[in-house]
């Protein structure tokens, strides 16, 4: 929908969350088994963690909510009107991006959809080059000719950031391909929304990975809502693993409650295409707190369902975890402040950062001389 | 009587006033139901017509594309809609191999009465996967009929156009239309397909256009007036088939030419109208036939550049100007 | 592949094979349980047929033998140069369609590939239309317009005929689709190749019908080539039918040996979209005894391997049977004869039709004013 | 030295030599490998190169082509090969959205350089859903190069520049062109993109024209010669970049124009062909430019009524002689 029409929709004009969460009331943490159909074993965490393991959970937490702070701020901006066209925020789903990118190595690939930036930031792309592409500017990634859906970072292995549902599936297949081809022992992950399955370039994109035992690992976010249509109505089976049998590659299934849960289910994915490489197809059911779209203000869901499901939201639990096994309020307090000083900056660079020129128009569309 | 409505509020008429008196049309397409629509061209329509007949479907442009087809040859009259005419590159084949072919391939025995619908072209900043003028591929295809209105009772006598014919008819709107308001007759009023018509009367120069771009030459226009430059505005409506005739008059008259639309500048229908008027009003052409476009890349998201590659009324009045002052000779060339 | 490129072919100038087929010695006559892998159970016929359906064999056997004899007099025609473009011949295939579309009754639609003349004409286009369409005549089913590829025939409900492969299973949804909403009864088969599995089309075709209930069954005549592609380089699985998992559908799958046999586990699904209107995903394993198309020599297979499965033709299986269960060779006789005159007719009236008229494009490219 | 080879050898040479200088080019396509390629292209490329070079792919058009674009972006340097272009209509959004748009996307941080090849257009009777000129599609797309050679030697020497090109590169080809001989020097000889040709030198009217209809023009030149006519025949070879300059050079020589091309009549290279002569040509032009299409009609499969839709030498030379004896002014028109 166009930027004048969102403008008018309540939920972009709404304050964004306070800095600090709340924590909430021990109760509202449920366990996995409390979750219902969807739950499987394993999707619960250690009791106790180690000092190591602490750090690192500290670690994803605080990259769950660099997105979540730098999304609140981009929807801020939305509204200011500084951000143009469409920007799906991935707020509520952080911990799928953070959880299997964790799972990899700095020179593996991702490529996802238009809800993008989760999986751009926690790659590696600065917040900064990504807030800068949001406001459209030369310093974005794609030095502001791609925008929020087009977000692709080389020196990350970001492969973008697609518009078209279902379109990069084979394309990550490819990259897959190029890996297997070159024996480099790289991985791919690729990320797309369940709304995606129905479509034929699921369908290819995935056919061809299982025959050709592509290192290559197909991650669904099952956020239940493919814009405004809920599960029952995109899918004829609400599990979406179970396509993997007709393909004939591993599965798997989970709710997102704990980073530390997706990282290890999607290690075990990367760890079989990086070393049998062969496919797998990893349905993570998660959900998104605000609207499809800036401009979507989701009435298709009920206030209950939605607050029932921040109720479970996995940056509050791991901030939680991390409150109650001993990381520290100062430790985490200091590192909230890194991150809203890194959202700040990012807003400032972004604001203060030049326009791109029209000269880069041309070489962008070819490399070498324009050719009409 | 006619009242003052919005593009997606005609367009809405048409089809609830036609699916009223013909059961055989259904609406097709993803979030047109429960959503009320991406635009909300369709709101209230689930509500009116029930599930049967207006169906959200999953995100499968080639299956429900192919699904319309199938329905449509055994003798329903079904609306599909595209979120976008982007969205139709993944059922390009459906449109180009089944919905325009069934007839011929047949011998005659099968027709495909099938509206193929949604905005098409840019919006603003939606970048570059967003963005096509899917148009100009559609035109080229025989056995398909392709419009394009800039004004709401043309949306909605079009549209009934549409639903009522026995071909395959492909409906491009305007995300940037839909809230343009207009006078629309009151009653069953259709306007025929194929038939372009002059929205402002002038002398020096003609500017075809349609869709969103008849805004933008009637803009051109008024500011060319206040230079004593008179152009007359053709507003296209139908790209297939095409209106030579109204064409090629106004040409005659006018002795000169400027094409705007929305799409990159090789082929599609702007090289097409240009190549109809160099042919049919040559000896009437006082300077070459200019054509302005989309410039010829992908459309970049900042704001600025998006404007800058659109054709805007002032890249419009310079392209008059210039073959409004330009002599014949290989002097001036 | 062009014409002149197919005349080099040695198979397409072969004699067609005697108008009786002999029968062959009883060993040839493999139960299906020795079929190995894909035999299922129930695959196999009743040991003692009744008088009736000794009766409906007869009439079975008819419109396979004719479809047998009918096409290589086309192959013959071909190699004449009075067919012209692809033919792909259905030979070895019969019993699929024949076996199929004896389920059905005559107002059911059928849908199905550019191999499409045994369905063609077992739905009840007349041996003459066929032929005459062959040779791009007047008086063909698509008078002349079409081809081989493209049969089509309103007054029987076959709705073609179609070159690209998948493209016509959203189609043939569309037709279960607009049975459903106008609640007709009536019933779609949709017929493709192995190979139509791996593409977009198929999936969206099968998710749509699954979704919203269709009353279509998906028949998938796997020939274990497609073009010159076996099944292990076309597929992960080779289980076509488990694919019906992931949509949540009903699912068959059997070895095509009986033409009976095919027409009871047809039979059980198109009970299931009449009566349920639910689609059923079929894999029926059957041959082809010729190469994909005239132009094909069929090099990527064995004689051993054509020779095992030409053992183990269906329609000589339903002659022998036939004789073996004193249907009397006298009237097989008299009923081949009659085959052999329709085809002869056939033959004889697309020979002597006229050519269409170009007037006839225009009219057939729009309904109404020709437009451009 | 030159030896005269197949138009399918010369396109095999290229790739053959391309992929032994460079182990990132690979093959891909439909019956490739094993099969040798359903036109023979590609034989003997599997037993050369390999399985990991040449691969056999299922019926998945939009899998493998977006396959290709994600191995060129990260560095490889796929041939996709479409049994036909046809089939590329189910592959359209990936070419249309993925391959000509990911360097913008990027803002230039990726680039594609793929090739997609196979035969295009029609062939014999092959009928309408098998018969479509694809590239007025494709060279609508800024992004994207096309080329359509006609001989032997330009296939193999823009072969080998689609290859090493950094964009991604339409490669048309033809099936009633794969056995026409011609020679094709040795050595490692590349033709640059975007470069047309005359291959017919000529004083009345240029003939412009591409792939298998250079062969028609060719022809109808030889004809209207007889008659005293002197054609120019101007072969194109790249569609996208256009030669632009060559052809207004012809242009402005003889003063009139003809274009010929297989595919629909209704925009794409013809029309915008037309479009840059008459701008670039305006006052030299001494009569409108005429195109010589398929009819507006889907293919049909009768072998007569295909020849008629097809354009034939007979009609180029008819076009020509029209726009050589006619005079100007309205009184002719
Ligand atoms: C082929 C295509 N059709 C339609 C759209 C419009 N569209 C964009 S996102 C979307 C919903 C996608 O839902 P899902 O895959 O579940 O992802 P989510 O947005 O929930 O992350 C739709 C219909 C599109 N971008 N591409
Ligand atoms: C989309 C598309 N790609 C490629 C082709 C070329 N083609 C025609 S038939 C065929 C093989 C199909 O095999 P299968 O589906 O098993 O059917 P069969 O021919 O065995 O009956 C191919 C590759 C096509 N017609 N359409
Ligand atoms: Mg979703
Ligand atoms: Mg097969």
């Amino acid at each position: 929908m166009s930027q004048s029409e969102a403008q008018t929709e309540p939920e972009m004009n709404a304050a964004p969350s306070p800095a600090l969460p709340l924590p909430l009331p021990p109760s509202a943490l449920v366990t996995s088994s409390e979750m219902g159909a969807v739950a499987v074993p394993g999707a619960s965490v250690p009791a106790k963690l180690s000092q190591g393991q602490l750090e690192h959970l500290a670690d994803l937490y605080r990259q769950m909510y660099l997105i979540r702070r730098l999304e609140e701020e981009a929807a801020r901006a939305y509204a200011q009107g500084k951000i143009g066209g469409f920007l799906h925020l991935y707020i509520g789903q952080e911990a799928v991006a953070v959880g299997s990118i964790a799972a990899l190595r700095p020179d593996d690939y991702v490529v996802t959809t238009y809800r993008d930036h989760g999986v751009a930031l926690t790659k590696g792309m600065s917040a900064k080059a990504l807030m800068a592409e949001l406001f459209g500017k030369a310093t974005g990634c794609s030095k502001g000719l791609g925008g929020s859906m087009h977000l692709f970072d080389k020196a990350t292995n970001m492969l973008g950031g697609y518009g078209i549902v279902g379109g990069h599936i084979p394309l990550a297949s490819g990259v897959a391909f190029a890996s297997k081809y070159r024996a480099d022992g790289r991985v791919t992950l690729c990320y797309f929304g369940e709304g995606a399955v129905s479509i034929g370039g699921f369908h290819e994109g995935v056919s061809l990975a299982a025959l050709w035992k592509l290192p290559i690992v197909f991650i669904c976010e099952n956020n239940e809502y493919s814009m405004g249509t809920p599960l029952s109505r995109t899918m004829s089976v609400e599990d979406v693993s179970l396509k993997a049998i007709g393909y004939g590659i591993d599965r798997d299934r989970f709710f997102v409650e704990d980073v530390l849960t997706v990282e290890a289910r999607i290690g075990e994915a990367v760890k079989r295409a990086r070393e049998l490489s062969l496919p797998t197809l990893v349905e993570v059911r998660t959900y998104r707190f605000r609207g499809h779209s800036m401009s979507d203000p989701a009435k298709y869901r009920t206030n209950e369902e939605l607050e029932e499901r921040k109720q479970k939201d996995p940056l509050f639990r791991a901030r939680l975890q991390l409150a109650k096994e001993g990381f520290g309020e100062a430790r985490l307090k200091s590192m909230d402040d890194d991150v809203e000083r890194e959202v700040q900056e990012a807003i400032t660079f972004a604001d203060e950062s030049p326009e791109p020129d029209a000269s880069l128009l041309e070489s962008t569309t070819y490399d070498g001389p324009f050719a009409a | 009587m006619a009242r003052s409505i919005r593009y997606r509020e005609a367009l809405r008429e048409a089809m609830v006033e036609e699916m009223e008196r013909d059961d055989r049309v259904f609406l097709m397409g993803e979030e047109v139901g429960h959503y009320q629509g991406a635009y909300k061209v369709t709101e209230g329509m689930l509500e009116k017509f029930g599930a049967r007949r207006v169906i959200d479907t999953p995100i499968a442009e080639s299956g429900f594309a192919g699904v319309g087809v199938g329905a449509a040859m055994v003798g329903l009259r079904p609306i599909i809609e595209f979120m976008t005419w982007n969205f139709s590159a993944v059922a390009f084949d459906q449109i180009l191999n089944n919905a325009t072919k069934v007839r011929q391939m047949s011998g005659g025995q099968f027709s495909c009465p099938i509206v193929f619908r949604g905005p098409n072209g840019s919006a603003r900043q939606v970048g570059s996967q967003h963005s096509t003028s899917m148009e100009h591929f559609y035109a080229t295809i025989p056995g398909v009929k392709v419009v394009a209105p800039a004004f709401p009772a043309d949306a909605k006598g079009l549209m009934k156009a549409a639903i009522r014919d026995e071909n395959p008819v492909c409906f491009m709107e305007s995300e940037t239309l839909y809230s343009v308001k207009g006078e629309v007759p009151d009653g069953d009023v259709v306007v025929e397909l194929g038939k372009a018509h002059v929205v402002r009367a002038g002398t020096d120069c003609t500017i075809v256009a349609y869709s969103r771009m008849t805004h933008v030459a009637l803009e051109a226009a008024a500011a060319l007036e206040k230079e004593g430059i008179s152009a007359e505005v053709v507003d296209l409506r139908s790209l297939r088939p095409l209106d030579e005739d109204l064409i090629a008059d106004s040409v005659r008259k006018t002795h000169r030419c400027v094409v705007v639309h929305e799409g990159w500048p090789y082929g599609g229908v702007g090289a097409e109208v240009c190549d109809r008027v160099q042919r049919l009003a040559f000896d009437w052409l006082e300077a070459p036939i200019l054509r302005i476009s989309q410039l010829d890349v992908g459309m970049p998201y900042n704001a600025k550049l998006e404007q800058m590659c659109m054709p805007q009324p002032a890249r419009v009045v310079d392209a008059v100007k210039r073959v409004v002052t330009r002599g014949r000779g290989k002097a001036a060339s």
